[in-house]
């Protein structure tokens, strides 16, 4: 049986069911310590995902052309506005995929013990998080993306303000929310105004129109509305001077949903429709972004240095790592964007061992300060391996997986020096130095020197076998990624991305000449043989919304 | 002498307006009532005056309905007035104040 | 059947249920429960539905019907809003069973009288084409809510919140018959396709300016627009919560139907200038009614103030073309009345009778003790904001669109702002639900929802996810549903002039 | 005759409004507003609507006022008092009126000519008598409102028991 | 008077008509007070004034007269302008509604029909009209009096008198259905084709109208058996307690001239008004305009008295009802009955036609 068009659909659908069964499924008052019935429903359902995800790298066609959509699935859903329910995946989506899918029963296994009370709720919660994130990877309709971005908020604002960690929880909660939504609110309208253009939601006839430059807009509104695009994005990610619900959020979330919380989501959508439907207009925004992206290493990696919150230093070192990713992909260069793209993977991958053994600490000592740590190497000696380990990971030791992104990126960032300024690329290597630095420098303060400030509450508790469970496998994922990172680039070149090396069909200036196309219909008929044939399947369905209000009228 | 019909509707207008202003100064809750009670009778004198402009009698029967609808009103507003009445025992629309933020 | 007889039909169902009910009432012994009576109005309110629904087919199948000399017309677009109010009525029906047997309320019988009448009201409303017949149903809608705000007898905030409802309806009424009366002046008549025809020769345009103003007024205190929303939050709060999920939706419903017809069937012609009114009215209610609810701490108030801001936000529809606002604004009453009873029913679960719970503060943590309610509630508040995939994000969506096609692209952009800074209160509410409190209380013994008030909630929320899932099929009904003036059996008066010849005629009689 | 009835009544009509603004006791407000409706009911036989002018007189004055009247007796309301609202009522209400008040008498004065006057009496179509005519419209063309009427009147009936019974 | 424009001899003749019957009135209402007061001692087993003229026909003069010399008490703490107007409003509401009665058979004199001050095609609607305006001379009464027995008198005559006009109302339907009218003239002639047979009471069957007319009317004149708003057992005299002098001769002329316009009405209504009870059988002896006239006007005073002699006689036999059976009756009996009959007159004339 070939499962390929629906296997997305079965993707996103596997944890969306498992969590109304766990909904379902009565919490068991008796257990002492917590019930554990939804830990296990939640570990089966996520394991089942990963194995269903795994169908994708299995089958994935790894010489497929650039901006071509595999396992597709492209229904007819809602005519007026004209959403489809347009499912697939691309070199770009499909490793992060399996990436999300792999982390999430690391994330049950990491909850298995720290959540005891409402427990129904949090795996209810997670799983729903979990579908959004599936659903915005594999959503190839803007408005379907759209839906999963809005879902994806709510669940984790629902994480945050039951599972939170302190009393702040509730403002942390609110501000993470706020701070998501706003932007995602400019992002729909930016969406909106797209659509009212272009009578289409549909990524690839927005892709088409805007490489063929089809989209009938004066160039300041298009630049606006990538801006909106750029900015929802932008928060999610976070860059630099918009990183502020962070902290709060990180320091609040239970491990599970911190391991989700940044990066991935952001930095997906901007390399899809960011780089998708603006090709030009984010060309064109790159040196800025190119700049922010170094600030925000350095910043990060500075400020960092300074915290003594762990969860707060994490919050900090995501911001360095995933503006090591911005940096990397707004070089427009094949470099830069292989290796941002590899820096996503990693940067989730890292990022998930880092909180998940930031997690392990609370659960034996129950505080996130460091100043209240010390000497523990000796103790936990299997703790501090995958400490450190982690840390090389992220600090970018060759052979581990972060030295591959890192130096692609910077490489990168040094063949596009046209584009900006030398400085930033330099700034952006001294963060790597600044990260090694403070990564280093904690580890030394958990595990070296004398014991805390609390030697006798120490334990002599190592890790568990279900915590090496949870570590093994990334330690080991650093390990291949590190070493044979073509198995992964391999499917990253099939995503067409674009590079400044590719050829600009035409300039904003001659855009302006070709007469503006009113209807979905007619930019096909304008568009060359090529992309009209594959206009024409595409919209052939579609009811050329564009033109329907005007009917109406 | 014929009147202009324009000068019935500015009577009407002056009572519509005594009606607002009564509406918004008054402090006791039957007179604002009663000043509700003065905009319909202005309301009615309108139909009736554009009812004799245009030979048509639906303006008065529009009236009649008015009054009907007025007096079904004044038995439930005074019966709201009660039972507000017997739980306060004001009138005075400044003391009716537990609803606030 | 007679046409007279269909045409009227649902509304004739639901009146012979109240009275049924009332004739009930006092064969139950006093102190024994009121439920049957309660089911006899559920059981009416159904056949009242489902008389609505063979309307319908006699529609499709012969197009749109008039009865009573004209005064009412069944059409697509009558027949969507009194499906939505019999949906709305038998939402609040099953919701309040339970909510009057917690309280010492003896009137529970008159209650189910009152809101089937109350919706027969409600449903003349949104089938007449004759002013006086949408004055009356006007009338009645008003006066069964004025005395179902003030129900929970012997509360002082009952009757305050009654009386203040019933002195500014009054007040608002009053507007709304001048602006009838000067319709009446300026063309003769108060039929409204008489008055299309009218408007269109009448040699007083002004009267006809001042009336269209003079009926958004009054209609514009009937759906709590500000600045006519004065009344809204002290109403909604003093109110008995299931009341208050009626009476913010199902009324409201029949007004904006009123207000659409009126404004494009009857003074299409003056679109250019009451578009003016419209545009302001809809700016201040989004604006004031979101600025409003931030400041409450109040639930019911806060609801109250998000519901001036919906207010606002359908009005945004009514800036487009014809057609378009037609099935934005009926998509986005439905999806508002799905949402915003679903949420007063979760409220009436969760506070009882006596409205224990009324700050945001009371709800800290309710999503542990009451799951099932607070995640419905939570679901309702996402879909007040407008998430996507919930009746209420495309609700926005077909409103705000519409307002672009209509060339109004500001008003969307202001509504997209308030709708922002919207997110804010309704955060609040559902942060405070799902934060754990202070102290951890012991697992309180869940009050088990019971059966009616369950499949309330049910139905409410599938029509609110349905509404967001499958937002096309709603859409185009209403949309079909765009209501057409049908020549009148009266020949409206198409002279530009009151008849002076005739009347010179009379005189020398 | 017109333009006498029309200047003594409406004078007093407008001095009965006035009063009823002025007057502090809500009983004398009543009865202003009782000479109000009793000069409205002349002006209202003056354009030709007898029937309207008894209805008037029986159900606004002899009814719906009475029951004010009645019940401003019943509850004993006092004269109301100078309040901070009043004042604030005060700012707000007469600008507010006066401008109505300008903007409606602006249009009927500008459309006065089209409007044109008033006879006394005043006939409509060429039928016997006033009642007959609005008997007729209201139990052919108007039927439908007639009869909903008695669903008002029900619900009204209803809550005015509901409301004002005394609980036990 | 041929110097005299039409419209002048119009002013004349009405406001001789008014002073005439104005004078009537009065002189009725004060031979009717004598007259109960001998019925009614009469009744008792007593003699009734008889001291004062012979008969004690000059009772009502010297009764007059003394009511008018008495000092005119006002007490302290009335509202003094409410005080005052409100037996004016009782009385002058009283009297009007005369003025649409038409005590004799229509007779023009100079184009001015003598036995009517006013035609109105409205005339029923006058009458309802102006004696609903009334109640405000007793509620008013009662309550600037500022005296406790007297507000719970005119609370209960208002609400008395409220609840029964809705009663009265619609036994009047009955009426107003078979004339096809609201003129009164128009509703005599059409009972007075076959004398009594033709009656709206008998040939109209509208005897269940005319007790609900009766028990209403009895009400809203606040008459025993409803006199609840003065009764001296439980509220010293109700709402005229603290009046005295020509102010309580003002509600005392009231009263009984409201009595006059009840019989006045019922006559028209129910009993043919000013037309003769054998028809047109004995038509042939009056001839003259006048003589036809006069024993027109002749026929109607003696309904009249009767109807005056029936409210003196339910004085005299019938015991004060309680005010809650007051109510009961008038809300559930009278009322549904009233509307089974319209209902049942609106059936059987649909059927005949």
């Amino acid at each position: 049986m070939n499962f390929d068009p629906i296997i997305l659909t079965l993707i996103i659908l596997t944890p969306l069911v498992g969590a109304v069964l766990l909904a379902l499924l009565p919490e068991d008052a008796t257990a002492s310590n917590g019930s554990k019935r939804h830990a296990i429903g939640a570990l089966v359902v996520t394991l089942f995902t990963l194995l269903l995800t795994l169908h994708l790298p299995a089958h994935f066609n790894y010489t497929a052309a650039p901006h071509t959509f595999q396992f597709e699935q492209n229904l007819p859903w809602i005519t007026n506005p004209a959403i489809r329910y347009h499912l697939g995946v691309d070199g770009l989506s499909m490793w992060l995929i399996v990436l999300a899918a792999f982390l999430a029963p690391l994330g049950v296994l990491a909850s298995w013990n720290t959540i005891k009370t409402r427990t129904k709720l949090f795996f209810v919660l997670f799983l729903l998080q979990q579908v959004a994130m599936l659903g915005i990877f594999v959503a190839l309709d803007l408005f379907l993306y759209y839906g999963f971005w809005e879902l994806s908020l709510v669940p984790m604002t629902l994480l945050i303000a039951t599972f939170g960690r302190t009393e702040n929880r509730r403002r942390a909660a609110i501000k993470f929310f706020l701070y998501a939504f706003i932007p995602s609110a400019i992002l729909l309208v930016g969406i909106i105004w797209l659509y009212s253009l272009t009578g289409t939601f549909d990524l690839p006839i927005l892709q088409a129109l805007a490489a063929s430059h089809h989209i009938a807009a004066p160039p300041t509104a298009l630049l606006l509305c990538s801006l909106a695009f750029l900015i929802a994005f932008a928060v999610k990610v976070p860059i630099f001077p918009l990183h502020g619900w962070l902290q709060d959020a990180v320091a609040e979330a239970p491990t599970a949903a911190v391991m989700v919380l940044a990066g991935k989501l952001g930095l997906y959508s901007i390399l899809r429709f960011s780089f998708g439907i603006f090709p030009d207009q984010s060309r064109h925004v790159a040196p800025l972004l190119i700049a922010l992206g170094a600030i925000g290493i350095a910043y990060g990696a500075l400020i960092a240095l300074i915290k003594t919150d762990l969860k707060k230093l994490a919050a900090f070192s995501t911001l360095s790592h995933v503006s090591f990713v911005v940096l990397g992909i707004f070089t427009f260069t094949i470099l830069g964007l292989d290796g941002g793209v590899f820096q996503i993977l990693n940067e989730s991958l890292i990022g998930a061992a880092f909180f998940i053994l930031l997690g392990l600490l609370y659960e034996r000592y129950g505080t996130y300060d460091m100043r209240d740590y010390g000497g523990l190497a000796t103790r936990h000696p299997w703790m501090v391996t995958m400490f450190v380990v982690t840390v090389l990971a992220a600090a970018g030791l060759p052979i581990l997986n972060g030295f591959v992104g890192e130096f692609l990126i910077l490489s990168g960032s040094m063949q596009s020096l046209a584009a900006h300024h030398i400085l930033w690329t330099v700034i952006g290597t001294t963060g790597v130095i600044f990260g090694a630095s403070y990564l280093l420098w904690m580890i030394q303060r958990i595990f070296y020197g004398s014991l805390g400030a609390r030697p006798d509450e120490v334990s002599g508790w190592d890790l568990c076998a279900r915590e090496h469970l949870e570590l093994w496998p990334l330690a080991a994922l650093f390990l291949i990624m590190g070493v044979a990172s073509p198995l992964w680039m391999r499917a990253i070149d099939t995503y067409g991305a674009p590079t400044a090396n590719a050829p600009t069909q035409s300039s904003v200036a001659t855009q302006n000449l070709l007469p503006p196309p009113q209807t979905a219909s007619q930019t096909a008929s304008i568009a060359p043989p090529s992309l009209s044939s594959q206009l024409e399947t595409r919209s052939s369905a579609l009811k050329s919304p564009a033109a329907a209000p005007q009917e109406a009228r | 002498m014929a009147v202009p019909i324009a000068f019935y509707l500015i009577l009407a207008a002056i009572l519509f307006s005594i009606g607002i202003a009564a509406f918004l100064i008054k402090r006791n809750i039957i007179t604002i009532f009663m000043s509700i009670e003065l905009m319909l009778n202005a309301v009615n004198l309108t139909f009736v005056a554009f009812s004799h402009m245009w030979h048509q009698v639906s303006g008065q029967i529009f009236v009649f309905f008015v009054m009907v609808v007025a007096a079904a009103e004044a038995a439930v507003g005074l019966a709201i007035i009660i039972s507000l009445f017997r739980v306060r025992q004001t009138l005075d629309v400044d003391q009716i104040n537990l609803l606030k933020d | 059947m007679s046409t007279n007889l269909l045409a009227v039909l649902p509304e004739l169902i639901l009146t012979l249920t109240g009275v049924l009910v009332m004739l009930a009432e006092p064969l139950i012994a006093p102190g024994r429960t009121r439920k049957p009576l309660g089911w006899l109005a559920i059981l009416g309110t159904l056949a009242s539905a489902l008389a609505a629904f063979y309307q319908l087919h006699i529609v499709n199948a012969h197009g749109p019907v008039t009865g009573f000399y004209a005064t009412i017309q069944v059409d697509a677009f009558s027949i969507f809003f009194h499906l939505l109010i019999a949906s709305i009525v038998l939402v609040t029906l099953l919701a309040s069973l339970d909510y009057f047997e917690q309280g010492a309320v003896t009137h529970a019988g008159e209650y189910f009288a009152l809101v089937c009448f109350g919706a027969t009201g409600m449903m003349f409303m949104t089938c007449s084409v004759e002013l006086l017949m949408v004055f009356i149903g006007l009338e009645i809608s008003s006066i069964s809510t004025y005395i179902l705000s003030g129900f929970r007898k012997g509360r002082a905030t009952a009757s305050e919140s009654a009386i203040k409802y019933f002195l500014l309806g009054s007040f608002a009424t009053a507007f709304f018959l001048y602006g009838i009366a000067l319709c009446f002046g300026a063309t003769g008549s108060t039929s409204i396709a008489a008055i299309a025809a009218g408007l269109a020769v009448t040699k007083t345009p002004l009267l006809g300016w001042l009336a269209v103003a003079m009926v958004l007024i009054g209609l514009g205190f009937k759906v709590s627009a500000a600045p006519f929303h004065v009344w809204t939050p002290d109403v909604y709060q003093g109110a008995p919560a299931p009341v208050v999920g009626l009476m913010s939706t199902a009324p409201k419903a029949a007004a904006f139907a009123v207000l659409l017809r009126f404004l494009f069937n009857g003074t299409g012609l003056y679109h250019s200038h009451w578009i003016l009114l419209i545009e302001i009215l809809a700016v201040a209610s989004m604006t004031i009614g979101n600025l409003g609810a931030l400041l409450q701490t109040d639930v019911k108030r806060l609801l109250a103030y998000s519901s001036v801001a919906q207010a606002g936000y359908l009005l945004v529809a009514f800036s487009s073309t014809r057609n378009e606002a037609f099935g934005a604004a009926c998509f986005y009453t439905a999806a508002y009345a799905a949402m915003n009873v679903g949420a007063f029913v979760v409220l009436t679960q969760l506070s009882g009778f006596d409205e224990k719970l009324r700050s945001i503060d009371d709800y800290t943590g309710l999503a542990l003790q009451r799951p099932v309610l607070s995640a419905l509630l939570g679901f309702f508040l996402l879909s007040l904001i407008g998430i996507p995939f919930t009746g209420g994000f495309f609700a926005k969506f077909y409103s705000f669109s519409a307002a672009v096609h209509g060339g109004h692209t500001w008003l969307a952009i202001v509504g997209l702002a308030n709708s922002g800074v919207a997110c804010f209160y309704y955060l609040r509410l559902l942060a405070a639900l799902y934060s754990r409190p202070l102290a951890e209380q012991p697992n309180s013994p869940t009050r088990r929802i019971a059966l009616p008030a369950a499949i309330a909630l049910a139905a409410t929320a599938a029509a609110t996810l349905g509404l967001g899932i499958l937002p096309n099929h709603v859409l185009h009904l209403v949309q079909r549903a765009t209501p057409q003036n049908l020549p009148t059996a009266s020949a409206p008066q198409l002279s530009a002039n009151p008849p002076q010849e005739a009347w010179m005629d009379a005189k020398t009689r | 005759m017109q333009i006498a009835l029309f200047i003594i009544f409406g004078l007093l009509a407008v001095a009965g409004a006035l009063n009823l603004l002025f007057q502090r006791h809500p009983i004398n407000s009543a009865l202003s507003l009782v000479v109000v409706m009793m000069s409205l009911a002349v002006l209202y036989w003056s354009l030709g609507a007898e029937f309207l002018a008894a209805a008037q007189v029986i159900v606004y004055a002899g009814a719906i006022m009475v029951l004010f009247v009645f019940v401003v007796m019943l509850l004993n309301a006092g004269e109301e008092d100078r309040t901070h609202g009043s004042k604030i009522a005060y700012i707000a209400g007469i600008p507010g009126a006066a401008a109505t008040f300008c903007l409606l008498s602006f249009v009927f004065l500008s459309e006065r000519k089209q409007l044109g006057s008033t006879e006394i009496g005043g006939y409509l179509t060429n039928a016997v008598s006033n009642i007959t005519e609005i008997s007729h419209t209201l139990f052919t063309s108007l039927l439908l409102p007639f009869e909903v009427t008695s669903i008002l009147i029900l619900v009204a009936i209803l809550g005015a028991v509901v409301l004002a019974r005394k609980e036990l | 008077m041929s110097h005299l424009t039409h419209f002048e001899v119009f002013l004349l003749f009405t406001i001789l008509k008014i002073v005439v019957v104005l004078v009537i009135t009065l002189t009725a209402v004060a031979y009717t007070v004598l007259l109960e007061r001998k019925v009614l001692g009469r009744l008792q087993n007593r003699w009734g004034p008889s001291r004062v003229g012979p008969f004690g026909l000059l009772q009502p003069l010297v009764d007059g007269l003394k009511l008018f010399l008495k000092e005119d008490m006002m007490p302290l703490a009335v509202e003094r302008p409410l005080f005052i107007l409100a037996p004016i409003i009782a009385l002058s509401c009283a009297l009007i509604s005369i003025a649409v009665v038409p005590f004799g058979a229509p007779t023009m004199v100079d184009g001015v029909d003598i036995f009517e001050i006013a035609n109105v095609n409205i005339g029923l609607l006058v009458i309802l009209g102006v004696t609903s305006i009334g109640v405000y001379g007793i509620a008013l009464s009662g309550w600037s009096s500022n005296n406790k027995y007297s507000l719970f008198g005119s609370l209960r005559a208002t609400a008395q008198v409220i609840s029964y006009e809705l009663a009265l109302g619609l036994s009047l339907v009955g009426v107003v259905l078979r004339a096809g009218s609201l003129d009164l003239r128009t509703i005599v002639n059409s009972q007075a084709a076959h004398g009594a047979l033709s009656w709206n009471i008998f040939g109209g069957f509208q005897f269940v109208a005319f007790f609900i007319y009766l028990m209403a009317a009895y009400a809203e004149t606040n008459r025993s058996p409803f006199d609840l708003s003065e009764a001296e057992s439980e509220l010293v005299a109700g709402y005229h307690t603290e009046y005295s002098s020509m102010k309580f001769a003002m509600f005392f002329m009231a009263e009984y001239a409201n009595m006059i316009t009840v019989a006045c009405v019922a006559t028209l209504l129910f009993f043919g008004g000013a037309s003769s009870p054998f028809g047109h059988i004995f038509d042939h002896f009056a001839t003259g305009l006048v003589l036809s006239g006069i024993i027109s006007v002749l026929w109607f005073v003696a309904k009249v008295f009767a109807f005056l002699l029936l409210y003196i006689w339910v004085r005299g036999t019938l015991p004060r009802f309680r005010y809650d059976q007051l109510m009961s009756f008038g809300w559930k009996f009278l009322l549904p009955v009233a509307m089974l009959n319209i209902l049942a007159t609106a059936l059987a004339l649909s059927y005949h036609s």
